[in-house]
């Protein structure tokens, strides 16, 4: 369980987030490769901040550093937001264009 | 005294001019533009012959700075010499007896003030031309007087054949200027100066001093025959002769001004300038080509019957015999002759143009009707160098005069003198005396040095001579002797005024040699040195001293052989007594010769056209070939057009090629070359090469908007194809680095 | 300098704050005006952005010369680097509310959250103007973000304006995400979020063989996705020619100029304070990849420019290739790039705005966006028309208009570094340039339309024109443009 | 590294998440995608666990599991009005998609691959000190206070934004 | 303070003359003529007065205008400037005259623009600032392109874009050089010391200063060559002149006149300013007569006299024939310059102005006959010498002092460029001649078609030129003769100059 371990990790979902973006045919599928994206780079900085950040020393007790997990948390929270908005456009396009295929909503190009 | 006499005869004509430029300007007119004109060549004449007297003083009484560049300057200046008097005398006299003439002539025209206005302008420009002390000053006169020639040829342009002969004129002249030009810029490159002789020892003519002997021979042979190039233009010598006939459309004072007596004559008066510089090569370019000329016009000029055109042919062989006098190194003989061809050959112009007037007033307008198959012959106006061939009009047409004599007798008196005078008729004549100094200097030559050369040169020059003698006298026979052979016209037919006729007769006296004696027996008028040109055995130009000395070569009745010989032998050299004799005998026998050749074409010319004892036509049919050659002259005009049409062959099939949509059918005129295929040729080098390469650049940036909107597909997932490749791709890059 | 506390910050912090307030103050005013056609919320914003500018000036007046002040335990820092962005942000968000209230395309029910989100979007760009912390990095770009997407899509009734935030937000949270994944392998190998410890700790990483040249260069190209795509740089560009021509008008302004301005400070200060340091330029030469891309953005931005026939979506490409004259300042690491881009900035705010403002003059009397509608405009409507062709000439560059003077500091720039293929690029872009925007000009000036009569605007329009004309002309030729940002360093 | 019980549940989330991470790219039927991803997240989760990361662990499984995938589940329902959603796949994009993918992984991998400070840092068992009451200091009172503070604007803007974006408005 | 206000008035004028109503009409012409009529008369006293015994830049003014890069607001006229000033402050007047009934819509802002074109022909002759200098020769831009494209005929659009984008990327490679120069302006022997400068005057000394940046003969040939590709543009040298007879045929006559007259002189006169001026080594590289670079000025000079001549002689549109003959004409002066000689830049720069004369007058003539027949077909025309004998005679005038007629200015600058050329280049000089001839054979085929033979009956009716016309023509039209008759009046101006130039050159 070396950090190498949890990156190839994160690397793996990173690049299933990228294929499903890439790939799916659905709005919504592309939102949850996001999904995977955010979540493979928030495992990463709670790796890094699991191995590599320097511990402090707070009131006697040794704790690694936060930071990294902190930015997790973060990340957690615009995913979140990203996610409300994000569905919020889609009801908007499935409202205008009665689909939510990506490559039908086209009308802009050129 | 001497700048503002000058300056006045400059100056007079000028203001003649434009005073009506002015006036023109504000659409008036001077209402006695006639009277002003011919007042101002009189003033203009008067002043040539006080300067007579001045002849003596500085050679240059005005030099000033007209282009100061710094290093470099170019000045103008008056050069005065007995060649530059008598030039003077020359012009400003023909000049105004053409004024007085055409006062008579031109009467009625409705564009009669621009007439003297420009003959105004013309007079200005030929003695601008004479006075100019630089080669410069030379060159504007030059084109000046070709304008002038344009413009007059052109004086009656709704008709189609003076619109095109007016440009051939001058577009052919200017092949030649050009070529005047770049011998220009040779001497200027090597010299630093176009002065000829600028008072300071630094012009041309002391320059070329240094030269003597040094390995710049072969290019200044090469400058010499370029500056003569201007020559062959304006004085219509093979091969740009073409243009002189086609001048004939002008009007008849304009031919007897400009196209016999002085403009044509200013390519001989540039020779002679120049002579100094002259090497023997190109003096010999020079004999030839006025040689080859003077046979070649003489022998179209048999078969004309364009009274007209049988006088400009002769104007082109006189002048011949004038390029090939001072080629051969008889200068002073060229000058001469120059000087009686301009009397006698602007009183035969003058006198066909009291025939023509005779029977013009038919006409009421030159420009009504003058050509009345005008409208039958398709003129194409699409050409550059228009026609040589053109149709005879009636009124100048000697096959429908004869008989003349008696309705215009101070006309034919007149005329006959002049013919008499060109034919070389002994001894009362001014022609024979100029004619013979030619023959006797060119024999001279060729027995001093043995020159194959100048013997053939000789054999030209007799042969030329009596053909001239021939035509003149058919000339004379057809017009004034036998039946009316147009008994309408005939009728019509009658003396001209005395305003025409008085001109006549003023020139016909000048056909004397009496008169022409007065200025020639000056001092100092004496041939410039050629002093580069030492070559042992050729230093066949003399000097300064003896001659300088001598007079011109004969004095009334008192036939000085000797003396001339005297002035070709030259006194410096080992051989002068030597020499001497050989031109005293060659004098001799060029005198008889001249005399039996005169003889024999006058009379060979009575046997035909008078008394009709053989006929014309029957020696044209027995020698078929020869007449032909004769009556299409040589086909000059021909070859331009031959070879304008194995261009337009080719033309074609570039256009074809080029799916170029206009294609002229008629082939005309070699200017037609230049512009149908060259400059066409160019016009789509331009449309479609450079600018279609621009264009392509533009459409290809077009095309390369084009692809990357293709790309912009409007589909998200493709953009984020672009953007995750991109990734991939700069990393993948900048690896490869 | 040690960083602030938190309390101690706040003072510095006052423009921000103000921003927020006044958003909250719109959203509640919005709730107690009950005519819909009041402006009153407009004008509330605009007061706050008023307020914001006094905060700013006087913070800038707490700066001592070069020496910035870090705030917030260093997850921002205050600077003349912050406060230059945030005087053209604070312009742009003006300028961007003076159209929006001249804007017929706008849902008047929906004022209030609209003022609320462009407040929200510049406290945004403030925060992305001077944060020094990867966190608040990613933090202010997603703010910026997610405002933006809500902008793009404002108009509900509107299926274009519905597809750009779509699209926007799809290609946003996409390179957002590819961004955060690099700014994780930084954090990994730097160990810490704060921007110049990053740049120590890279520089001694990678000299001591810790991380490799390639992982660094990874982790910046995946966080060169997330602000090249603010920038809109190739190739991360494409959205914004859709987003441009859906989005309305004032937002599309507004998203070209301040959004970009914005990346441009994030980009800036990333690059410059972050990877900057000549150990790290030794190995990783990314300047000369940014070179390329500008290159290619320029290139890329021009050329698709050409065939437009719609003034928005021309504009919007013309914007790419803005992007990329300016970037070519970016690469450029010398004080005199920095220069150039500030003053270039500053004149693309007003030549871009003034263009974008006719735009929506064009739209509202005329109905339109597409070129052919500006047919006959100069007789039409004479003095819209003459301030039209100075802002396309002056985005072209031609003397004696700002965009000359601005391009200029920019070649000057870029030629000063030796980078003359570079320099040459960019001119024969602005040359192809010239074609489309004559497009414009030829359109208004050359054609007639069949529609003669004359369009009439009010005196507050045209004073409105003539603020962005008049700068636009004369700004290149005041020497107190040249001068102000040599005190502005990046530290 | 010794296989102990502890590196076998490790593996098994690892496996889990991955395994399930496919499932959400590659079914045809997004409700069934949809809950790969709670797999998936919840895989995460236990990850998070495994880097003693308790707090965060807990807030995946709550805004995560509990939030969004219902967001997204609403998502699905409002726009296909069947739960059951087929997707059609392109074969070259698959194709193009895939080799994107897979060349980002090896990119990724070779990162990993080349960065030695990153080599040998295994997990030596200690134990650490519950993480929540030290985040809640560092968020509320220490260095994060502002990038809190921020959020909160975010999260203010999204809920606006949402609420105006997808409501339904009366065309007129 | 004279030479700024000659400038800008026009450019005040351009104020004024946009503050005017725009429905009185006749107030704003003669406004507008007014305000041309000032820098007319200030540069005829400029001319006057000019006076240079020490070589130096007269009536200059500097002042400091962006610090940052050392660029000022620096102004003053040699021989060379003082004579293309007057040039432009002459045709000003009469462009305005040749404006005064056939601008149909537009007239203010026509009349605007043509001010605002006016101040930056103006400034551009007088700046010795190298921005400065820059800025003015973009200036002329803006106005050109917009009275090309709104006052011209058909193919306006085209024609207006065309000039702009060709003329635009000229000056882009300048820029690029232009910025060369600069930042090397303080670099000597490797060591950057000192303030850079935009200053002409100072970057001439510096260019000849051994050891200096500037003065490096390799970085000279590739600064030389942006120059003079940016000049090259606007005179316009082949293969970069396509763009002129479009412009030229599109613009209206007024702006043609001030395209010939002026504009493609800005061309030239760069070359000689900054190119030959202050780039010697960059300019031997292209004139020292070894091998085709060496040549390489003279052939383009060349190429352009006999392409531009043959081009004209395709031509059947009246002002598309001018047009070429314009850029065979600026053949001579690019030959000339070449030439390196005091008589090649002498006459190259006599035949600049004589050209801007002529060629203005040209341009007058064939608006005189399109306003009446609303064509330019030469081939339509036929017989107009007998309805309008006075407009023939000006049109012969011209004519004949384009193809070079001795007495007439043109020949002077020709001739003088070609004796230059000759002693450099001998056998481009003679192949130049073919220009002579060719010049003369599309001049009066021209004249030809157009004036001689038989009256074309459609045109019985056409009035003669009138008094305004006129008096357009005449000032042009004295000033050929005059030139051609007293050339010193003007070469007196610059010649000192030109030794100086020479000297610099012949020191290479």
């Amino acid at each position: 369980m070396s950090l190498q371990h949890y990156l190839v990790i994160s690397s793996i979902l990173f690049s299933l987030g990228i294929f499903a973006v890439l790939t799916r045919k659905n709005a919504i599928s592309i939102l949850m490769g996001i999904e995977l994206i955010l979540n493979s780079c928030n495992l990463n900085f709670v790796a890094f901040s699991r191995f590599v950040t320097p511990a402090e020393t707070i009131v006697g007790s040794e704790v690694f550093r936060f930071d990294g997990q902190i930015i997790a948390i973060f990340g957690i929270v615009l995913a979140a937001a990203e996610a409300a908005v994000f569905l919020a456009i889609i009801l908007a396009i499935y409202r205008e264009f009665g689909s939510i295929r990506p490559d039908e909503v086209d009308t802009l190009k050129g | 005294m001497v700048v503002p006499l000058i300056s006045i005869i400059l100056l007079a004509p000028l203001a003649a001019f434009t005073l009506f430029a002015v006036l023109g300007l504000a659409k008036r007119n001077f209402p006695r533009q006639d009277y002003l004109s011919t007042f101002a060549m009189l003033v203009a004449l008067g002043c040539s012959l006080l300067l007579i007297q001045e002849v003596t003083s500085d050679p240059t009484p005005l030099t000033v700075e007209w282009l100061s560049l710094g290093s470099v300057n170019f000045s103008m200046g008056f050069y005065l010499d007995s060649v530059t008097v008598i030039m003077l005398i020359v012009v400003t006299l023909v000049s105004s007896l053409v004024h007085i003439f055409s006062i008579g002539y031109m009467h009625g025209d409705p564009r009669y003030p621009r007439f003297f206005a420009f003959l105004s302008l013309f007079s200005f420009s030929m003695l601008f031309l004479v006075v100019s002390d630089n080669l410069l000053g030379i060159y504007i006169g030059w084109e000046l007087v070709g304008l002038c020639s344009y413009l007059l040829i052109g004086f009656w342009f709704e008709k189609d054949t003076a619109a095109n002969a007016c440009k051939k004129a001058f577009l052919t002249t200017r092949v030649g200027d050009v070529g005047m030009f770049i011998g220009m810029m040779m001497l200027f490159a090597k010299f630093g100066t176009l002065s000829l002789h600028d008072g300071t020892e630094s012009g041309i003519f002391t320059l070329v001093e240094g030269l003597s002997g040094t390995g710049d021979m072969v290019w200044l042979s090469v400058a010499g025959i370029l500056i003569f190039c201007g020559a062959v233009g304006k004085s219509a010598q093979v091969p740009l002769h073409t243009w002189l006939p086609d001048a004939m459309e002008g009007p008849t004072p304009v031919s007897a001004l400009i196209h016999a007596a002085t403009m044509v004559a200013a390519g001989v008066y540039l020779v002679a300038r120049m002579f100094p510089i002259l090497t023997p090569t190109s003096s010999l370019v020079i004999a030839y080509v006025g040689g080859i000329t003077a046979l070649v016009a003489a022998t179209i000029a048999i078969v004309r019957f364009d009274i007209k055109r049988v006088l400009a042919y002769s104007t082109i062989s006189q002048l011949g015999y004038m390029m090939l006098a001072i080629g051969a190194g008889s200068y002073v003989a060229g000058l001469f002759h120059l000087t009686t061809h301009a009397f006698f050959k602007a009183l035969l112009f003058l006198g066909s143009g009291s025939v023509i007037h005779a029977f013009h007033a038919m006409h009421a307008h030159h420009d009504d009707a003058e050509h009345p198959e005008d409208t039958a012959h398709e003129h194409d106006d699409n050409s550059l160098v228009h026609e040589h061939g053109a149709e005879i009009p009636p009124d100048q047409d000697m096959r429908n005069m004869g008989g003349l004599r008696h309705k215009m007798p101070l006309t034919f008196i007149t005329m006959l003198i002049a013919t008499l005078s060109i034919s070389g008729v002994p001894f009362v004549f001014s022609g024979f005396w100029s004619k013979d100094k030619i023959l006797g200097g060119v024999l001279g030559r060729a027995m001093e040095w043995s020159s194959v050369h100048h013997y053939i040169l000789f054999g030209m020059a007799l042969l030329a001579a009596g053909i001239t003698a021939f035509y003149m006298f058919r000339l004379i026979f057809m017009t004034f002797f036998g039946e009316p052979r147009n008994q309408e016209m005939h009728d019509m037919a009658h003396e001209s005024p005395w305003v025409m006729v008085v001109p006549l007769i003023v020139l016909a006296a000048l056909s004397f040699p009496v008169v022409n004696t007065i200025w020639f027996n000056k001092d100092n008028f004496k041939p410039p040195k050629q002093p580069h040109i030492h070559a042992p055995q050729h230093a066949y130009v003399s000097p300064d001293s003896k001659i300088g000395d001598a007079n011109f070569g004969f004095s009334l009745f008192g036939v000085s052989t000797a003396q001339a010989a005297e002035e070709d032998a030259g006194p410096d050299t080992a051989h002068a007594d030597d020499a001497h004799h050989i031109h005293h005998l060659a004098h001799n026998i060029a005198m008889v010769l001249s005399i039996c050749v005169a003889g024999l074409g006058i009379l060979l010319s009575w046997l035909f056209y008078h008394r009709r004892r053989f006929s014309a036509e029957g020696v044209a049919t027995t020698f078929r070939p020869v007449y032909n050659l004769f009556w299409n002259k040589y086909y000059f005009d021909e070859f331009y057009d031959g070879v304008l049409v194995a261009l337009t062959v080719w033309k074609s099939r570039l256009f074809a090629k080029f799916d170029l949509s206009f294609i002229d059918g008629i082939v005309n005129g070699v200017g037609k070359v230049t512009r149908d295929v060259l400059s066409a040729f160019i016009g789509f080098f331009d449309n479609r090469v450079v600018d279609g390469f621009v264009n392509r650049v533009a459409e290809v940036t077009w095309a390369a908007g084009g692809r990357i909107r293709k790309i912009q597909t409007g589909a998200i997932q493709t953009y984020l194809f672009v953007v995750l490749g991109g990734i991939v791709l700069i990393i993948l890059i900048f690896r490869l680095f | 300098m040690e960083p602030l506390k938190n309390i101690e910050s706040l003072a510095y912090f006052s423009p921000e704050i103000l921003l927020v307030v006044f958003a909250a103050a719109v959203i509640i005013a919005d709730l107690l005006v009950k005519n819909r056609e009041s402006e009153l919320v407009a004008y509330i914003s605009l007061a706050g952005l008023g307020c914001s500018l006094v905060a700013i000036l006087i913070t800038n007046s707490l700066i001592n010369s070069n020496e910035p002040i870090p705030l917030f335990f260093g997850m921002i820092r205050l600077d003349g680097f912050a406060v230059f962005f945030k005087i053209l942000l604070l312009l742009a968000t003006t300028a961007t509310i003076l159209f929006s209230l001249r804007s017929e395309e706008l849902d008047v029910k929906l004022k209030g959250e609209y003022y609320a989100l462009l407040l929200a979007v510049t406290f945004g760009m403030f925060l992305m103007a001077s944060s020094t912390n990867l966190l608040m990095i990613f933090i202010s770009l997603e703010t910026v973000s997610l405002t933006s997407y809500i902008l793009a899509g404002f108009l509900t009734h509107s299926p274009r304006s519905s597809e750009a935030a779509f699209k926007y937000i799809t290609y946003g949270a996409v390179a957002s995400g590819t961004m955060l994944f690099g700014l994780s392998m930084i954090f990994g190998m730097a160990g810490t979020g704060d921007l110049s410890q990053i740049s120590l700790q890279i520089a001694s990483v990678l000299e001591s063989g810790g991380v490799s040249t390639l992982s660094v260069l990874i982790a910046i190209t995946f966080i060169l996705a997330g602000i090249g795509y603010k920038i809109a740089s190739v190739p991360f560009h494409m959205w914004s020619p859709d987003v441009y021509e859906g989005a309305p008008i004032p937002i599309t302004a507004f998203l070209s100029v301040a959004s970009k301005a914005a990346g441009f400070a994030l980009f800036l200060r990333f690059f410059h304070v972050g990877f900057g340091k000549p150990e790290i330029l030794q190995s990783i030469d990314w300047g000369f990849i940014l070179a390329i891309v500008s290159a290619l953005t320029m290139t890329v931005g021009n050329l698709a420019a050409l065939p437009q026939r719609n003034v928005k979506r021309l504009l919007a490409y013309s914007s790419i290739a803005h992007g990329g004259y300016l970037l070519m300042g970016a690469v450029l690491l010398t004080p005199e790039g920095l220069g150039a881009i500030f003053f270039y900035l500053i004149v693309y705010l007003f030549m871009n705005l003034g263009a974008f403002y006719v735009v929506v003059l064009i739209a509202n009397e005329a109905g339109t966006e597409m070129i052919d509608g500006y047919r006959g405009l100069a007789t039409r409507a004479p003095l819209v028309a003459g301030a039209m062709a100075i802002f396309l000439f002056s985005l072209t560059g031609i003397p004696p208009l700002a965009g000359f003077f601005g391009k200029w500091v920019l070649f000057y720039a870029v030629i000063g570094e030796g980078l003359y293929w570079l320099a040459f690029i960019g001119l024969l872009n602005s040359v192809v340039s010239l074609y489309y925007y004559a497009r414009i000009v030829k359109a208004m000036y050359f054609e007639t339309s069949e529609d003669t009569n004359g369009l009439s605007f009010s005196t507050g329009t045209f004073a409105l024109l003539s603020v962005f004309a008049i700068p636009t002309i004369f700004i290149g030729l005041l020497n107190i443009f040249y001068t102000f940002s040599d005190k502005i360093t990046l530290q | 590294m010794e296989f102990t019980l502890k590196t076998f549940i490790f593996y098994g989330f690892a496996l889990i998440t991955i395994a399930s991470a496919l499932a959400v790219v590659t079914v045809r039927n997004i409700v069934h995608a949809a809950f790969a991803l709670m797999v998936t997240l919840f895989g995460v989760a236990g990850l998070y666990v495994f880097l003693q990361a308790d707090f965060l662990a807990a807030t995946q499984v709550i805004v995560y599991v509990g939030g969004i995938l219902v967001l997204i589940l609403f998502g699905v329902m409002m726009t296909s009005g069947r739960l059951e959603m087929r997707i059609h796949i392109e074969r070259g994009q698959l194709l193009l998609g895939g080799g994107i993918s897979l060349a980002l992984l090896m990119l990724l991998l070779t990162v990993i691959a080349n960065t030695p400070i990153w080599k040998n840092l295994t997990d030596d068992g200690t134990q650490l000190a519950p993480t929540t009451e030290r985040i809640g200091q560092l968020i509320l009172n220490e260095k994060f206070l502002l990038p809190f503070e921020v959020v909160s604007v975010l999260l203010l803007v999204a809920l606006i934004g949402a609420a105006l974006i997808s409501r339904k408005e009366v065309r007129d | 303070m004279l030479l700024s206000l000659m400038i800008f008035v026009p450019l005040l004028g351009m104020i004024v003359v946009l503050l005017l109503p725009r429905e009185s009409e006749e107030l704003i012409k003669r406004a507008t003529l007014a305000f041309t009529l000032v820098p007319l008369l200030l540069g005829i006293y400029l001319f006057i007065s000019y006076n240079n015994p020490n070589l130096e830049h007269l009536w200059k003014a500097n002042a400091p205008w962006i610090d940052a890069f050392n660029i000022n607001y620096h102004i003053g006229i040699d021989g060379l400037s003082v004579t293309l000033l007057l040039l432009t402050a002459l045709l000003g007047p009469i462009c305005v005259l040749a404006s005064w009934r056939n601008i149909e819509k537009g007239l203010k802002a026509y009349m605007g623009l043509f001010l605002l074109l006016e101040t930056g022909m103006l400034g551009f002759f007088a700046a010795l600032d190298l921005f400065l200098f820059f800025v003015f020769f973009e200036l002329t831009l803006l106005p050109m392109y917009f009275l090309i494209g709104v006052w011209g005929g058909p193919r306006r659009e085209y024609a207006a874009i065309k000039f702009f984008l060709y003329t635009l990327f000229g000056s882009v490679l300048m820029l690029v050089a232009m910025i060369a120069v600069y930042l090397n302006s303080n670099v000597i022997n490797g060591v950057a010391e000192g303030v850079r400068t935009f200053d002409i005057p100072t970057l001439i000394t510096l260019a000849g200063t051994t050891g200096h940046a500037l003065a490096d003969s390799t970085f000279q040939m590739w600064v030389f060559l942006g120059f003079f590709i940016g000049f090259a543009v606007k005179v316009p040298i082949f293969p970069f002149h396509t763009w002129l007879p479009d412009a030229h045929v599109e613009a209206p006559t007024a702006i043609s006149v001030i395209l010939a007259g002026v504009l493609l002189k800005m061309g030239t006169y760069g070359i000689v300013r900054i190119n030959m001026a202050m780039f010697p080594e960059g300019l031997a590289i292209f004139t020292n007569g070894v091998g085709i670079v060496g040549n390489s000025l003279a052939l383009l000079g060349f190429i352009n006299i006999v392409y531009g001549s043959f081009c004209a002689l395709a031509q059947t549109d009246f002002k598309k024939l001018v047009a070429y003959s314009s850029i065979g004409h600026m053949g001579f002066v690019i030959l000339g310059l070449a030439a390196g000689n005091s008589a090649g830049i002498n006459g190259a720069i006599l035949q600049m102005f004589n050209h801007g004369v002529i060629s203005a007058m040209l341009f007058l003539l064939v608006g005189v006959l399109y306003d009446r027949a609303h064509h330019r077909e030469i081939n339509g025309f036929g017989g107009l010498a007998t309805k309008m004998p006075v407009y023939t005679g000006i049109t012969t005038l011209a004519f004949m002092a384009s193809l070079g007629l001795p007495g007439l200015s043109g020949f002077v600058g020709e001739a003088l460029s070609l004796l230059g050329a000759f002693q450099e280049f001998e056998l481009i000089t003679i192949l130049s001649t073919i220009g002579i001839v060719v010049g003369a054979a599309y001049f009066l085929w021209t004249l030809q078609r157009v004036f001689l033979g038989q009256l074309n009956p459609k045109y019985e009716d056409l009035p003669e030129i009138n008094r305004r016309e006129i008096l357009t023509l005449v000032p042009l039209g004295i000033l050929t003769i005059v030139l051609g008759i007293w050339p010193n009046f003007a070469l007196d101006m610059f010649s000192e100059s030109v030794t100086n130039l020479v000297n610099v050159l012949d020191a290479i």
